[in-house]
């Protein structure tokens, strides 16, 4: 902790965030239930990743066992989250928190919760600096200010004693990626970093987002169930249902050809001229509950395509064309409909 | 900070004046001291003038406005008991409780800080279920029962500490000390362990901890000053209450303190007394609950920009 | 009101719950049934135990008087201080007071004493502080100040002093006591009632009744008591452990519980100069004290939980990585 | 709780703050520990075998001599600091030479006492006649309201009248044949005493002096040199108070006190105790002039009622001796032909019934009102005298009251519209004659009386008249007839006071300890360093 570790520099093929056959279980009522069942993704430094699905699909509870932010109610029992080829659920707490930070960053959606309230802002976008760089509290202040002018808060130097209650949404969003991209990580995961704002104010907080991804070479994890953010923003895309990832894939290999029929239905439901901003749009019927995901696919219940084998045999993430794999039995029948 | 002070100062002194006016009615409910302080087979004469010189034959409102003109020069009368002056009186007694409740404060507040901490940093542990098991017993044992015990333990079987006393070291402080501290102390580890369990839980701890803050840095440096809210209006109302537990520890360990004084001036009918103690503690109350208040503004920028109502 | 607005948003909503609720959302939002208290109940070991405690209190002091007739006030001097053996019955179990009476008897008689002061007490501060509190909560302005300004001057009246005062000097008589224990309580409930109408009262669905003309007693009836009930009745379970010490205090300084008529603090505070030579006069009854308050406690927290639907599933998690909240609310205050 | 904190590993992190807090705390604590000291006067008061440490219960509100016929007063004061002409003994009931050396009646109205020499004050004055007579005419016939001036002297004023230097006469308005037991309350102070108010530190002739007094916390006497008599063993006396039995019983048990008073009579079985019998009774007043207690039958049921040897052994330690008058022995008129009451549950039912058969409501509820602190174990005797009066039919409610309220039923004018009233009283006969007691107690009108019959009225008239053996005969017979046809009481126990006393003393405590605790008593043990 003396030191920052300079981060042993990865090769470009590395990818800067590899998650393998995550598996989160999760104490309910009705028992253990497992929230995440094997999610596997990884991205590369400079490219962004979408986790795709509706909400309680498991998508933050994959962001959040990346980050060891996990609630006490749940804990992983699977799997590997490697960032640079370390996998972090086998680090010490002290190994992990050298991570958060310089390597591993996030961003959450309500950022008036996520800001300390009780802080002045520039003290706790400095705050990085002070954990990892052992600045001093004027060396931290003079860093958040250089940080607050970056994402575009206005007199920062004033502002950076003002509390977060006297910042508008919008600002408040600039300022927790401020804070989160303070060290330059090599992966920031967004969970959906602009649900809580209105339509202009996203926009603005996605480019902001793009710039500083370009300018600091990160991976991007983008949490969201928005199409429009996914087409327009991200390089790839991880699509989940019930807990597990059911199609994988860029971006616009994915859109233009849906391999899995939840996909499918997906953007189906989009009208085609307006995307932007809806919610999820209506795949009809209702997600299963977690504690009683069926034997076979989990999406069979919604499934226009099911059949017999479907409530049997669960479908495994089969290759579906070039960087792609799809968790569908009858993935190749999509094409011709 | 300057308006927000004088709203609220303006606002608490309405109370102390109700307090003062209370206590002269209160003190009058209680009937003529004269038969507790003239031998018993004295004359309607001696009883006459007796009242006289004490001005008890005057009527209440005249009595009330001597009340208030002597007491707002600081002149509180004469002690019937003692023949001091009460103000006097009032001044020896009251640094003695103020001590030994600032020491116990400030013993309680940080000691359920560490304690209702480290129970909340680990919800349901075997710590804080011990911490939660015996904070909540302290809360529920008799003050005067846990300091006779203590004298019996600790001053006698054990012989380690003096068993009652004002005259010494820093010795005499514990028992006084701990017996007035163990409610306070009780409340606070599960107010504290309460509210740091929400502060922890709190989506700016999580943003804390992603930035790789150790856990000392998440409760102390995030957390702590969140939680504190309602722990500070806690603890100022236990402080409140302090009075009444001072009462029982002056009245078992020999201490000169105000409880004890106030007692005893309203078992002895000596009014003048009464008046002060009781005065100098509603003005005590009144300081306290502004000490809180200004705490409130300094460790949350919102209360700040609230003006009181 | 600075000092009220301990329950900004963000402290109040646990948002603990919000990722957890979010990632089981689609389980929670549809459970088919919800667990019944009582399996809950089970679930909670120390929940459970506090339970069956409170319930036993409860039951010796509504049927133990009559079961004991007048045992806990038959005398036999010779019987002074026996201690607790198995030879003379039930009722030496716990052996004699200094006047020759039954322990067990007179434990059982003071239970049915101390609740029905300590109840009355709580139910009436309850009742009267909450009322006050929604309604200048509600309202506001100055109202609110009003209503505050009334807690402050109880608050900064030193409450044994007025104990002293009515018990001593007037009567001390048992309703006197609930009185003034009542009197004393109030701005506790007053307090944490105004600060939940006072947040409650900007919410959508208060103003949507506002706009249809409801009238503001049936506003606070209807939506706002509900809602700050469940914290209300919390408090009062805590004041309860608080009004049963206050109780005793003043029965060391002469002025609590009258005999013949005996309460648990009375015992206490009586027996503890038999300390050395009879422990169980004093011991058996602060014993009682303690555990009902510990047990009412952990009932009290249990029973916020429970109530709460945000925190519900809390409860039904397997025991070893249970998260729990406050034990005792912050709003509670001693 | 707090060790398991700093030896937890997850506490670590709050370390350094934890300690900087404990620092503040012991800062304040080091700080306040002085000012206390400061406030409280230093000294530890530690065993040094110089010093007799005792150990009361309440502070005294005054140490003003005149006041020395309170108990929390005199305590300190008589005999210690300042000193009366005459004396008493409270073994024989004797008068013994103190001040004064001789005192005879030379007029049928007029005492004349001869004043000892070579006696000097604390201040250096000699003493004379002129101081004694100014003590007397201080105490008795000024405005100060002395308390000694009402109980003992009544309202009549004294001529005091210095002779010379060594001689001085009292005239009473009526011949008075105890003057010299009434003059034995009156304390010796220096003439330039102020007479406009009472004084809080005397001055006195006594064997210590004033120290220091240090308000709530301790007061402390030194030897004072030029006294005229023998010089007590202890350089240095200082008096603490503990309101709690328990904490005196327990600074004794830890060498914290040498002497402590008025200890619980459960404590009597330690062999650092002593019992004395304080010369104080205890008795249930009923108030004859309401229905029930109207009735003889119902108070004489009353008396029978009362389980007098119970109430001593189970609650009073059996310390107390069940009592059948209200003047013990040693005091004069003391009857020894009167022997308790026992108690007779089937003779008091009958004797209830038999006055209920005759229209007494019986049922009428009767408020038995006792004083909190009153002695040692007081409400557990109250609730003990209501469980024996409701066994022989009668409807009691406990009432217990302060100091002020037990005054206003146990004073002239009597609390009116409070029904039936049996007021439990414990009366002092520290001035050893049945005289003091029968006009207070039992005269028809007097001032804690509530009723009486004529015979027993003239009787107490005429026995207050007589000296020696006459009046002896004439009160022991008036306090029988009490017992026989008035029954306004209904007698408990003459009590006893416990002491603690620790093993390095010797200490013979007398029926005026309680009153008049004298330090020259009071010697090291044998064997232990002077």
């Amino acid at each position: 902790m003396t030191t920052t570790s300079p981060p042993t520099r990865s090769d470009a093929d590395t990818p800067a965030l590899d998650v393998e056959g995550l598996c989160v279980e999760l104490s309910t009522p009705s028992g253990t239930v497992r929230a995440v069942d094997g999610v596997s993704f990884s991205v590369r430094r400079g490219r962004t990743l979408a986790l795709l699905g509706e909400s309680g699909c498991g998508k933050s509870m994959t962001a959040l066992s990346v980050v060891g932010l996990l609630d006490p109610a749940a804990a992983v029992t699977g799997g590997a989250v490697r960032v640079r080829g370390d996998d972090t659920l086998r680090m010490s707490p002290a190994q992990r928190r050298r991570l958060a930070g310089p390597v591993l960053s996030i961003v959450f959606q309500d950022a008036l919760t996520a800001l300390n309230p009780v802080q002045p802002v520039g003290r706790q976008i400095g705050e990085p600096f002070r954990i990892h760089r052992r600045l001093s509290r004027r060396q931290a202040r003079e860093k958040a200010i250089e940080l607050m002018t970056r994402v575009g808060i206005p007199e920062p130097r004033q502002r950076a004693r003002s509390y977060p209650h006297q910042f508008s949404g919008g600002m408040r969003q600039r300022l927790l990626i401020a804070m989160a991209v303070a060290l330059a990580p090599d992966v920031l995961i967004a969970d959906e970093p602009t649900t809580a704002l209105d339509v202009t104010v996203q926009a603005q907080i996605m480019r902001l987002l793009r710039d500083l991804q370009d300018e600091r070479d990160m991976a991007v994890v983008l949490i969201t169930h928005d199409l429009a953010v996914v087409a327009q923003r991200a390089d790839d895309v991880v699509v989940m249902y019930a807990g597990t990832v059911v199609e994988n894939g860029p971006v616009r290999d994915v859109f233009a050809a849906p391999r899995h029929p939840y996909t499918r239905g997906l953007l189906d439901s989009v009208p085609e001229d307006s995307v932007r901003g809806r919610p999820l749009p209506a795949v009809p019927g209702s997600p299963p509950e977690l504690s009683a995901v069926p034997a076979g696919c989990v999406f069979q219940a919604r499934c226009p395509l099911v059949r017999e084998r479907c409530v049997r045999e669960r479908p495994v993430p089969r290759p579906a064309g070039e960087g792609r794999s799809a968790a569908c039995h009858f993935s190749e029948e999509l094409d011709r409909a | 900070m300057i308006p927000f002070l004088r709203t609220r100062i303006l606002s608490s002194a309405v109370p102390l004046v109700c307090v003062v006016l209370g206590v002269f009615f209160l003190a009058r409910m209680t009937g003529n001291p004269v038969d507790l302080y003239l031998p018993l087979s004295a004359t309607p004469e001696q009883r006459a003038e007796f009242s006289a010189a004490h001005g008890f034959d005057l009527s209440i409102p005249v009595q009330l406005w001597n009340y208030l003109t002597d007491a707002a020069h600081l002149d509180f009368g004469t002690s019937l008991r003692t023949g001091r002056p009460a103000g006097e009186m009032v001044f020896d007694a009251f640094p003695v409780t103020l001590q030994l409740a600032g020491v116990t404060m400030l013993l309680a507040v940080t000691g359920a800080v560490l304690v209702g901490s480290l129970a909340a940093y680990r919800p349901n542990s075997p710590i804080d279920r011990i911490a939660s098991l015996l904070s909540m017993t302290a809360a529920s044992i008799p003050d005067f029962w846990f300091a006779v015990m203590g004298v019996l333990v600790f001053g006698v079987s054990l012989g380690l500490l003096p068993t009652s006393g004002t005259i010494g070291g820093p010795e005499i402080w514990v028992l006084p000390v701990a017996t007035l501290l163990i409610r306070p102390f009780g409340v606070l580890v599960q107010v504290v362990r309460g509210s740091m369990v929400t502060a922890l839980s709190a989506p700016y701890v999580k943003i804390a901890r992603s930035k790789g803050a150790t856990p000392r840095r998440v409760v102390f440096g995030h957390a702590l000053r969140n939680a504190v809210t309602p722990v500070l209006t806690v603890a100022g109302d236990l402080a409140v209450g302090l009075v009444n537990g001072a009462v029982i520890v002056e009245t078992i360990f020999g201490w000169p303190g105000i409880g004890k004084l106030m007692i005893d001036s309203i078992l002895q009918r000596d009014f003048a007394v009464l008046q002060a103690a009781v005065l100098m503690t509603a003005v005590t109350i009144f300081a306290l609950n502004i000490l809180v208040d200004v705490c409130h503004a300094l460790t949350d920028p919102r209360v700040r920009q609230a003006v009181p109502a | 009101m600075p000092r009220e607005e301990t329950d900004a948003p963000e402290a109040t909503n646990s948002p603990d719950t919000t990722d957890v609720a979010d990632a089981a959302g689609g389980a929670s939002a549809a459970r088919p049934r919800r667990p019944s208290h009582w399996r809950m109940l089970g679930r909670d070991r120390a929940a459970a135990v506090g339970a069956v405690i409170i319930a036993v209190v409860a039951l010796v002091a509504l049927f133990g008087r009559p079961a004991i007739g007048d045992r806990a006030r038959r005398q036999e001097l010779d019987a002074s201080l026996r201690p607790p053996s198995l030879d003379d019955g039930v009722y030496g179990l716990l052996g004699t007071d200094v006047l020759g009476r039954s322990m067990v008897a007179r434990l059982v008689e003071a239970t049915a004493t101390t609740l029905s002061v300590a109840v009355p007490a709580v139910l009436c501060s309850l009742a009267i502080g909450s009322a006050l509190g929604l309604w200048a909560g509600y309202h506001g302005g100055r109202r609110e100040s009003v209503a505050m300004r009334v807690a402050d001057v109880i608050l900064s009246f030193p409450s044994l002093l007025i104990a002293v005062v009515v018990l001593y000097v007037f009567s001390p008589s048992a309703l006197n006591l609930v009185l003034i224990l009542a009197v004393t309580r109030i701005p506790v409930y007053l307090r944490t009632a105004r600060a939940e109408a006072a947040e409650l009262r900007s919410r959508l669905f208060v103003d949507a009744a506002r706009t249809f003309g409801t009238p503001s007693r049936m506003i606070i009836y209807r939506h706002v008591l509900p809602i700050a009930l469940p914290t209300l009745l919390t408090v009062a379970t805590l004041d309860f452990c608080f009004v049963m010490l206050t109780e005793s205090s003043l029965s060391f300084l002469g002025i609590g519980i009258q005999p013949p008529d005996v309460s648990w603090g009375l015992m206490v505070a009586q027996g503890r100069q038999y300390l050395q030579t009879a422990w169980w006069i004093t011991v058996l009854p602060g014993l009682a004290i303690v555990l009902t308050t510990v047990s009412a406690t952990v009932l009290a927290a249990w029973a916020r939980i429970a109530t709460d639907p945000a925190q519900r599933w809390r409860l039904t998690l397997p025991k070893r990585r249970r998260p729990r909240s406050a034990p005792v609310p912050p709003e509670m205050i001693p | 709780m707090k060790s398991s904190v700093s030896s937890t590993r997850r506490a670590a992190p709050g370390r350094p703050r934890a300690v900087g807090a404990m620092l503040l705390a012991g800062l304040v604590f080091a700080s306040s520990g002085c000012a206390v000291a400061g406030s409280a006067g230093g000294d530890a008061g530690r065993a040094d075998g110089r010093t007799l440490r005792v150990v009361l219960t309440q502070e005294p509100p005054t140490l003003e001599p005149c006041e020395a016929s309170l108990t929390g007063t005199g305590v300190v004061v008589r005999s210690n600091i300042t000193e009366p002409l005459v004396e008493r003994d409270p073994a024989s009931g004797e008068l013994d030479p103190l001040l004064a050396t001789g005192w005879k009646q030379t007029a049928p109205r007029t005492w004349t006492f001869d004043i000892r020499s070579g006696v000097t004050f604390h201040n250096g004055a000699p003493l004379t006649a002129e101081d004694a007579a100014f003590s007397i005419d201080r105490a008795v016939n000024s405005d100060l309201a002395c308390n000694v001036e009402g109980y003992v002297f009544g309202n009549d004023d004294l001529e005091v009248e210095a002779v010379d230097d060594h001689r001085l006469t009292v005239t009473t308005e009526e011949p008075d044949p105890i003057l010299p037991l009434r003059i034995s309350f009156v304390e010796i102070v220096p003439r330039t005493t102020d007479t406009g108010a009472k004084v809080r530190v005397p001055v006195g002739t006594g064997p210590y002096a004033v120290g220091s007094w240090k308000a709530g916390a301790a007061i402390s006497l030194d030897r004072y040199d030029g006294y005229w008599g023998e010089a007590p063993d202890f350089a240095r006396a200082r008096y603490v108070w503990r309101s709690d039995a328990s904490v005196r019983a327990a600074m004794i048990d830890k060498g914290e006190a040498e002497i402590a008073v008025a200890l619980d009579p459960m404590e009597a079985g330690k062999d650092t105790t002593a019992a004395y019998p304080n010369n104080e009774t205890t008795a249930l007043r009923l108030d004859g002039r309401e229905a029930p207690l109207d009735d003889l039958r119902v108070r004489r049921a009353v008396d029978l009622a009362v389980d007098r040897e119970g109430i001593v052994d189970a609650l009073l330690g059996g310390l107390a001796e069940p009592a059948g008058q209200l003047v013990p022995p040693g005091v004069v008129g003391h009857s020894d032909e009167i022997s308790p009451t026992r108690q007779n549950v089937t003779e008091a039912r009958a004797l209830v019934e038999r006055a209920a058969a005759d229209g007494v409501p019986t049922g009428r509820q009767i408020t038995l009102v006792a004083r909190n602190g009153m002695f040692s174990g007081v409400s557990e005797t109250a609730e003990a005298l209501q469980y024996q009066m409701q066994q022989i039919g009668l409807n009691v409610k406990v009432r217990m009251a302060d100091t002020a309220t037990h005054l206003q039923y146990q004073l002239r004018p009597l609390p009116e519209d409070v029904g039936p009233i049996a007021l439990l009283i414990m009366h002092g006969n520290q001035a050893g004659d049945a005289g003091f007691t029968t006009s207070q107690y039992l005269l028809g009108d007097g001032p804690q009386s509530t009723f009486g019959t004529e015979a027993l009225d003239r009787r107490i008239t005429e026995a207050g008249a007589l000296s020696g053996e006459k009046r002896q005969r004439a009160f022991a017979g008036l306090l029988a007839e009490q017992n026989e046809d008035v029954v306004q009481y209904a007698h408990i126990a003459h009590m006893s006071g416990l002491l603690g006393l620790s093993r390095s003393i010797r200490y013979e405590p007398n029926s005026a300890t309680g009153d008049e605790l004298r330090l020259s008593e009071v010697h090291p043990a044998k064997g232990a360093k002077d």
